[in-house]
């Protein structure tokens, strides 16, 4: 199920999504076409974790770039009543459009959007939607499929390391996306995984990717929002592959590709189907076909080969030949998880808590 | 000092000492306000929109005061500490203990009817926070181990902890993975007292009061005071000083348990890892500038409170990063604490009548 | 485990130290003057943003160092303000200067964030680089570590061998006797507070120039309160500082090599080992000697003349 | 050549010195004679660049100087060995007498080698690596000297040296003195003991309450007896009636008490009597003090309290009728200065007004009234903290609030040091009237005090009784003195 672009995704989770008419918005107020629209984004970590609030902040400074509306956002919120709090604010002092980008935000988000129906709210990473509540992710699994192919192609020692940050469905699905797409080339590689328990924590999380080369590692990826894995992977003269943004600057002999975030244009998207009226609630989860993932130019040292069998698989996702974790899919035990044939639902991908066949970790 | 000698006042200062402190919070808003103004942004208005956010409307007074609920309780239990000079930094450990403890008790007897399951929450807050206050403590006591760094381990080891039950065998099956446990069944839940505000607020009054008649009124509450002031005194006068000392880390260990169970329970009606977000070190800032007066911590735990909320009005109008907070409370800290000097010492004009 | 699987913990063990070192020194000096000050980690992070922004505007990492020290040392005055001048509670003070030094260094930082620099990188020593196993341990890394080589000695030669070290040595066990042999304490705790917080600003420094190159918030993650810790644990002596920090570094570094080798402990309580060793080693010094070695007007205020 | 014109200090409301002029010259002593508190270690302090005085100029050889700080007076020759020495405990003999002065690069052997010789030169024996902490009372006093001696101070200011010292110290102390004077120091030595005063100085200043009121040379020194009662403004016989009561029941049974340096002390205090340890401070009688109070766990031997085993006695919650413990240092021990008189009342009398897990303080503030007014507390504000009250008041509220409890057994730490001559026959005039329900263990270094009230005296040397004496001994006044010194006399 993937590379439905930015149509309601038939098979979000059941439970939640009750099938709302589309609702289109024409406050009084919003009748004047010059009014500049107000929109509040609302981040997890302060926006200088160089990762995924500063990547979504990126989208937002394409926003005001692209003129038209003013922006604002408060960072370091943490999930629970204090979002709430955030959000209500927002919605309290007339924002016309409300991006709540952290899971636990869901809750929050749903409940004050009851409250001010006028308002369009978009809930990031979560499965709930309404009628002004629409959710959003990005497929970011594909473009880790992609790396993982690349990191499996370029191993000598077919030892990848994967620094983590939190043992989370979003994070181990990365891994296990990354592994397939290893495996895929090369089916002798295995993915080892280090746990930080820290989104940005440079000094940390590079000494946990040497800790990987001291295994054997000799490509570094990581869901890790400093770069420091990919300080190491150079100093050490192996290969690494990034993530939220190209991170070939800090690591230029290393840096294999990157596994990249783009919200721009899905966010300029909303934005101007919002202001004509067309927005629709409903869950989003663009793929590599949208631009939101994708994968960062290769770096000179990824042969030429590698590279046709990457693109080639780039496309075949994008046109929905590839699924990424369709059966057979084994885990760590060698159990059968996703039986042959068959592909998961985005609600499986969802809560997936457990490592593929060749991860070496626990998910604790 | 250029004309002026410095002379130690016999009596503590009693009106001039809030005048002092009015003159701290000026001085430390001042210089956030030119860190504002560095960055180009309008000193004065950030300063209104600070206070807009915190207390300038009914439901930013609503926000605030569901805010210092948990600063409250921890602060409680630090300043008796502080007061013992039982130096407990670890607030926030003991917070996630408690509110491990009564995830625990839901978990465990979640099916007991309400008025059975929330007293039996609170008793494993307690015991959890408690035991977290304990340990330390006991190490000060057998081996001498400085209370600074042993209650600061423990608030990592605290968290770590959470985390790991969280992350691990606690987290719900249906939260797609998530780290966070089951939502708590209705009994598990605190109840709404009026508009947002929950009874913990009811729970921080009957905490206070009895607190405050057991410093004022009895026998152990004289003896903490008098212990805290001079604790040679206080073996000289055959106070059992261990025990005090145990029992104001037990106390606080509570109390900040307490703090946490409200949290989990009234606010996130689950427990979740981000439900960490500092109140024990704010509560730390929050008793020292009270010095122990109950009414004087509901005060102060009322501003910082509000001094959070307003932060984010200020990122908000301002995009001004939510570190500035921590400037501010810093900065308060200081300057009120450089401002006591004047409790103690006054100064003269050289060569005077003296 | 072999021999070629603990040379890389043994030199990590070195090189995550250091920045511990530097600020267990810095907090030493301050506290062998009698200053109690738990700004460290507060220090620490200024030193790190200062060293980053100023590698970032001039090129230069010893330029960087430099203002680093610089404006660690300043927050050291800023605590000798509230203590030294106002007499206030040096425990109470410090811990603000914490909460102020990390909220500042966020603020002033954000913009930075996610710009590379250069700064320091690793090299071989001649010659001492290419002894067996000690050379890739101790000789092969950036010019910050091997200058930590040569701090504690120094430091120790000049507490003890040096007059101003003596002096230094006289205000924290005795201010008012140091006062009376014609020193004057309040200026020695001026100095050893700049120069303390100058040493932690360094440690702060290793963090943003050598062992990465970027800046992010909340870089110190710590380490500055368990310079704190283990000044008590090294009994106020710089030998067993560096016994100190190498074994938390060691630490640090082993855990995370223990899951990528596998092992299948859930991370939490791995990440729990440091802040558990430290109350180990805490404990382990208080058994040897309560309160040894810790200078005797060590938080006490000198209150002024009257 | 060096002059005080006009000084005056004042803290707070207390004026310290007013308006004093003192020459000081070279080659002679100088005695600085006055009660407690009348100012003399204030006006050296000033001399010594310590304090800074509020009015009046310091003239050194005919200029006019201000001391911001010690630092400065030392440079103009000027050293002070202080009433508490200024010493740092964990340094070495050497470390001390070297601090503070030039030279970067300090080698142990290097100065271990100048201090010796220095030593030797003024035939001060002294060991110059050992720790301070190690040494006794007269051979601190040795170091601090050495200091002023290395520094080549040309005036040396000495605060109460004799306090600490044994009496075959005092002499050898002297004689250094009267060498230093020979070689042309000019020598200061504050006192209040008359004899010493007349056995060394040449010239005598005495001040009361702030004031010289009286300057002697050699040969126009009065008698003692002159000299005191100019000292104090009044004639000074302190009588106290002290008629022997019947002893009673044991109170205080102590057997083979010893280790932190006490050498097996046996003895044993009844109801009625005044037992009392004299001696020089720091042989053993604050180890003693708190073995018995409870302060310090007993390393050998045996404590029995009102008949109960220590542990025991300890263990128990202290109830009324037990024991009462007046402290040496009313100050740091006895009371807390932050809280009022009140708190402080309770600090120790706060088992009489436990109801249950309550304090009736209200009983408790009436009580404490009481006390104030019955012992004539000034200021007798019961809200007052009680850093607000001067030394002697605050002893008089500590001796009040250990006597409402009604003690069985008083354990007394020079209870009348630093009182005035009222208050001083006050606290005794008690300490007899107790006698009557409580027996009392009195530990004093003021001769005249055991003399006054003691039944039976214990000489207290190097952690041991020298000599135990009765009341009835006509020649005690000798022995105790020769055996505070250590010599043990057969009699
Ligand atoms: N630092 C101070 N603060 C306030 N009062 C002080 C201080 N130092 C001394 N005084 C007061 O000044 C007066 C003179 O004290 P000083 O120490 O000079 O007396 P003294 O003659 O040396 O007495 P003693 O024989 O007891 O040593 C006393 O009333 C004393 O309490
Ligand atoms: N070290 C000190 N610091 C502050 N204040 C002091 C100090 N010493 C004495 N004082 C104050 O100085 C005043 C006089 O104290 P002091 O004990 O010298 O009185 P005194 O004249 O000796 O009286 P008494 O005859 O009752 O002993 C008191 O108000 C006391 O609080
Ligand atoms: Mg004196
Ligand atoms: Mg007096």
């Amino acid at each position: 199920g993937c590379g439905d672009d930015k149509k309601p995704a038939q098979e979000a989770p059941k439970q939640e999504a009750p099938k709302q008419e589309a609702k289109v918005e024409q406050p009084a107020a919003k009748a004047g076409e010059d009014k500049k629209l107000q929109i509040g984004l609302v981040y997890i970590s302060p926006v200088g974790d160089a990762g995924w609030s500063y990547s979504h902040d990126q989208g937002r400074k394409a926003l005001e770039e692209a003129g038209g509306v003013t922006t604002s956002y408060v960072e370091s919120v943490p999930e629970g009543p204090d979002s709430e709090r955030v959000i209500l604010n927002m919605a309290r002092k007339g924002y016309d459009i409300i991006f709540t980008t952290s899971f636990g935000y869901m809750d929050p988000t749903i409940k004050v959007a009851s409250q001010y129906p006028d308002i369009t709210f978009l809930h990031c990473s979560g499965y709930k939607t309404a009628p002004n509540v629409s959710n959003y992710f990005g497929r970011m699994y594909q473009a880790r499929y992609l790396t993982g192919m690349v990191a499996g192609a370029m191993t000598k020692n077919n030892i990848l390391g994967y620094v983590g940050a939190f043992p989370i469905p979003e994070v181990i699905r990365g891994i296990n996306a990354f592994t397939l797409g290893a495996r895929a080339v090369n089916p002798n590689a295995q993915v080892r995984v280090v746990w930080t328990k820290t989104w940005y924590d440079p000094a940390t999380e590079k000494e946990a990717a040497k800790s990987l080369l001291d295994v054997g590692a000799d490509v570094i990826a990581q869901h890790q929002d400093s770069p420091g894995p990919q300080e190491a992977a150079q100093e050490r003269g192996v290969y690494s592959v990034g993530y939220h943004t190209d991170m070939s600057a800090f690591a230029p002999k290393a840096h294999l590709t990157s596994a990249v975030w783009n919200w721009k244009d899905f966010y300029l998207d909303v934005v101007k189907q919002v202001r004509a009226g067309t927005w629709k609630s409903g869950s989003y989860w663009p793929g590599i076909e949208s631009g939101v993932v994708d994968i960062a130019p290769y770096g000179e040292m990824v042969p030429q080969d590698v590279r046709a069998r990457v693109d080639a698989a780039k496309a075949d996702i994008k046109s929905g030949k590839l699924k990424v974790f369709t059966g057979p899919v084994k885990d760590q035990k060698g159990a059968v998880r996703v039986a042959e044939g068959a592909v998961p639902t985005d609600q499986d991908l969802l809560g997936m808590t457990w490592f593929v066949e060749g991860v070496i970790g626990t998910t604790e | 000092m250029l004309g002026y000698r410095v002379v130690k006042r016999q009596e503590p200062l009693e009106w001039g000492s809030f005048f002092i402190f009015l003159l701290a919070l000026a001085f430390s808003l001042s210089v956030s306000g030119l860190l504002l103004a560095i960055q180009g942004k309008p000193f004065a208005e950030g300063i209104l929109i600070l206070w807009r956010g915190g207390f300038g409307s009914f439901v930013a007074l609503e926000d605030t005061l569901l805010k210092s609920i948990p600063i409250f309780l921890c602060s409680l239990g630090v300043a008796v500490a502080f007061r013992m000079q039982v130096w407990n930094i670890g607030a926030e450990g003991q917070f996630a203990l408690g509110a491990v403890g009564a995830t625990w008790a839901v978990m465990t007897f979640g099916g007991l009817p309400g008025w059975l399951l929330m007293p039996v929450m609170f008793l494993c807050a307690a015991f959890a926070g408690a035991a977290w206050g304990l340990i330390p403590a006991v190490l000060r006591l057998r081996f001498g181990l400085n209370e600074i760094i042993s209650t600061l381990m423990f608030n990592y080891i605290g968290i770590l902890l959470l985390q790991y039950l969280v992350f691990g065998s606690w987290k719900d099956p249906t939260s797609f993975g998530f780290p966070m446990t089951p939502i708590f069944p209705d009994g598990a839940i605190i109840g709404r007292l009026f508009g947002r505000i929950h009874w913990g607020l009811v729970v921080c009054v009957g905490v206070a009061v009895l607190l405050g008649v057991f410093l004022r009124r009895t026998r152990l509450g004289f003896e903490l005071l008098a212990g805290g002031e001079n604790p040679r005194a206080a073996r000289y006068a055959r106070m059992p000083y261990d025990f005090l000392v145990l029992l104001v880390m037990g106390l606080c260990g509570a109390l900040a348990g307490w703090a946490g169970c409200i949290e989990t329970s009234a606010t996130l009606n689950r427990l979740q890892p981000s439900i960490m977000v500092g109140y024990g070190y704010t509560a730390i800032v929050v008793a020292w500038l009270s010095r122990l007066r109950i009414s004087s911590i509901a005060f102060f735990a009322f501003l910082l409170a509000g001094l959070r909320v307003g932060v984010e009005n200020l990122q908000l109008d301002l995009q001004v990063p939510a570190a500035f907070g921590g400037i501010i409370e810093g900065l308060i800290l200081l300057s009120v604490l450089a401002g006591q000097f004047f409790d103690s010492y006054a100064l003269r004009r050289r060569g005077g009548d003296a | 485990m072999t021999i070629e699987m603990v040379i890389p913990v043994l030199a990590a063990a070195v090189q995550c130290g250091t920045p511990i070192l530097y600020a267990t020194l810095g907090e030493m000096l301050t506290e062998r003057a009698g200053v109690l000050n738990l700004g460290v980690e507060g220090m620490m992070i200024i030193g790190t943003f200062t060293a980053f922004l100023a590698l970032h505007l001039t090129g230069d990492p010893w330029i960087a160092v430099v203002v680093a020290a610089l404006c660690g040392g300043a927050l050291g005055l800023v605590h000798g303000i509230v203590c030294l001048v106002f007499q206030g509670n040096q425990v109470v003070s410090g811990l603000a200067l914490t909460i102020f030094g990390v909220g500042l260094a966020d603020y002033l930082g954000t913009p930075f964030v996610g710009t590379v620099t250069t700064g320091f990188t690793p090299f071989s020593l001649p010659v001492l680089g290419d002894i067996p196993v000690l050379g890739e341990v101790f000789f092969r890394h950036d010019a910050l570590v091997n200058l930590s080589y040569v701090l504690p000695p120094l430091f120790w030669l000049f507490l003890a061998r040096t007059r101003w070290g003596l002096a230094l040595r006289a205000t924290g066990e005795h201010p008012a006797a140091a006062a009376a042999a014609g020193i004057n304490p309040v200026l020695v705790r001026w100095a050893a507070l700049f120069a303390g917080g100058a040493l932690v600003g360094i440690g702060g420094a290793y963090l943003s120039l050598a062992y990465t190159h970027l800046w992010t918030n909340n870089m110190t993650a710590g380490r500055g309160w368990i310079a704190v810790a283990l000044v008590i644990f090294a009994f106020w002596r710089p030998g067993r500082a560096v016994l100190g920090a190498y074994l938390f570094g060691g630490v640090m570094a082993f855990q995370l090599r223990l899951q990528a080798m596998g092992a299948s402990v859930p991370s939490s309580l791995l990440l729990m080992l440091p802040y558990a060793l430290t109350i180990g080693v805490l404990l382990f010094s208080s058994a040897r000697g309560k309160g040894r070695g810790a200078p005797a007007a060590l938080g006490v205020n000198i209150e002024p003349k009257d | 050549m060096v002059r005080l014109e006009g000084i005056g200090k004042s803290f707070g409301p207390v004026r310290a010195n007013h308006d004093i002029t003192l020459d000081i010259v070279p080659g002679r002593i100088k005695a600085l004679l006055g009660e407690n508190g009348a100012g003399k270690s204030t006006l050296m302090s000033i001399l010594s660049g310590r304090l800074a005085q509020d009015t009046g100029i310091i003239h050194v050889d005919g200029e006019a100087v201000r001391f911001r700080s010690p630092k400065d007076a030392l440079k103009a020759g000027i050293g002070m060995v202080y009433q508490h020495f200024m010493l740092v405990d964990s340094m070495t003999v050497a470390e001390n007498v070297l601090l503070g002065q030039s030279g970067a690069w300090l080698s142990p052997v290097h100065m271990s080698r100048v201090v010796a010789e220095l030593a030797a030169r003024y035939g001060l024996d002294i060991d110059p690596a050992a720790r301070v902490c190690d040494l006794s009372m007269g051979e601190r006093q040795r170091v601090e000297i050495l200091k002023l001696l290395y520094r080549d101070s040309r005036v040396l200011i000495l605060d109460e040296p004799t306090a600490v010292l044994t009496p075959g110290e005092t002499e050898q102390l002297f004689e250094a003195l009267h060498r230093m004077a020979e070689n042309g120091k000019a020598i200061v030595f504050i006192s209040h003991k008359m004899q010493e005063v007349l056995a060394l100085a040449d010239e005598i200043a005495i001040l009361r309450r702030g004031e010289v009121v009286d300057e002697f040379h050699e040969s126009e020194v009065p008698g003692e007896a002159e000299l005191a009662n100019r000292m104090v403004g009044r004639e000074v016989i302190l009588e106290v009636a002290a008629e022997p009561l019947e002893p009673g029941d044991r109170v205080l049974h102590v057997d083979g008490l010893a280790g932190d340096g006490l050498k097996g002390l046996s003895f044993e205090v009844r109801k009625g009597e005044v037992f009392a340890i004299a001696g020089v401070a720091g042989n053993g009688q604050r180890e003693l003090v708190e073995c018995v109070t409870g302060l310090r766990r007993p390393a050998e031997g045996e404590v029995e309290l009102l008949g109960i085993p220590w542990r025991q006695f300890f263990t128990k919650a202290p109830r009324q009728g037990g024991l009462a413990y007046i402290p040496e240092d009313r100050q740091g021990l006895a009371t807390c200065l932050s809280l009022d008189l009140v708190d402080n009342f309770l600090l120790t009398a706060r088992g009489c007004f436990t109801r249950g897990p309550f304090l009736d303080r209200k009983s408790a503030d009436a009580a404490a009234r009481d006390i104030l007014a019955e012992y004539n507390v000034q200021p007798g504000r019961a809200e007052a903290p009680a850093r607000s009250l001067s030394g002697g008041n605050l002893q008089k509220l500590v001796v009040g609030r250990e006597f409402y409890r009604k003690p069985s057994l008083i354990v007394a730490e020079n209870p009348t040091q630093g009182l005035d001559i009222a208050a001083t026959e006050e606290v005794w005039a008690r300490l007899l009237e107790v006698r009557s329900h409580a027996g009392v263990l009195l530990v004093s270094g003021d001769l005249n005090e055991v003399l006054a009230l003691a039944d039976r005296v214990a000489v207290m040397y190097r952690g041991c009784f020298i000599g135990l004496l009765d009341r009835s001994d006509t020649n005690k006044v000798d022995a105790i003195g020769l055996m505070m010194a250590g010599v043990s006399c057969e009699g």
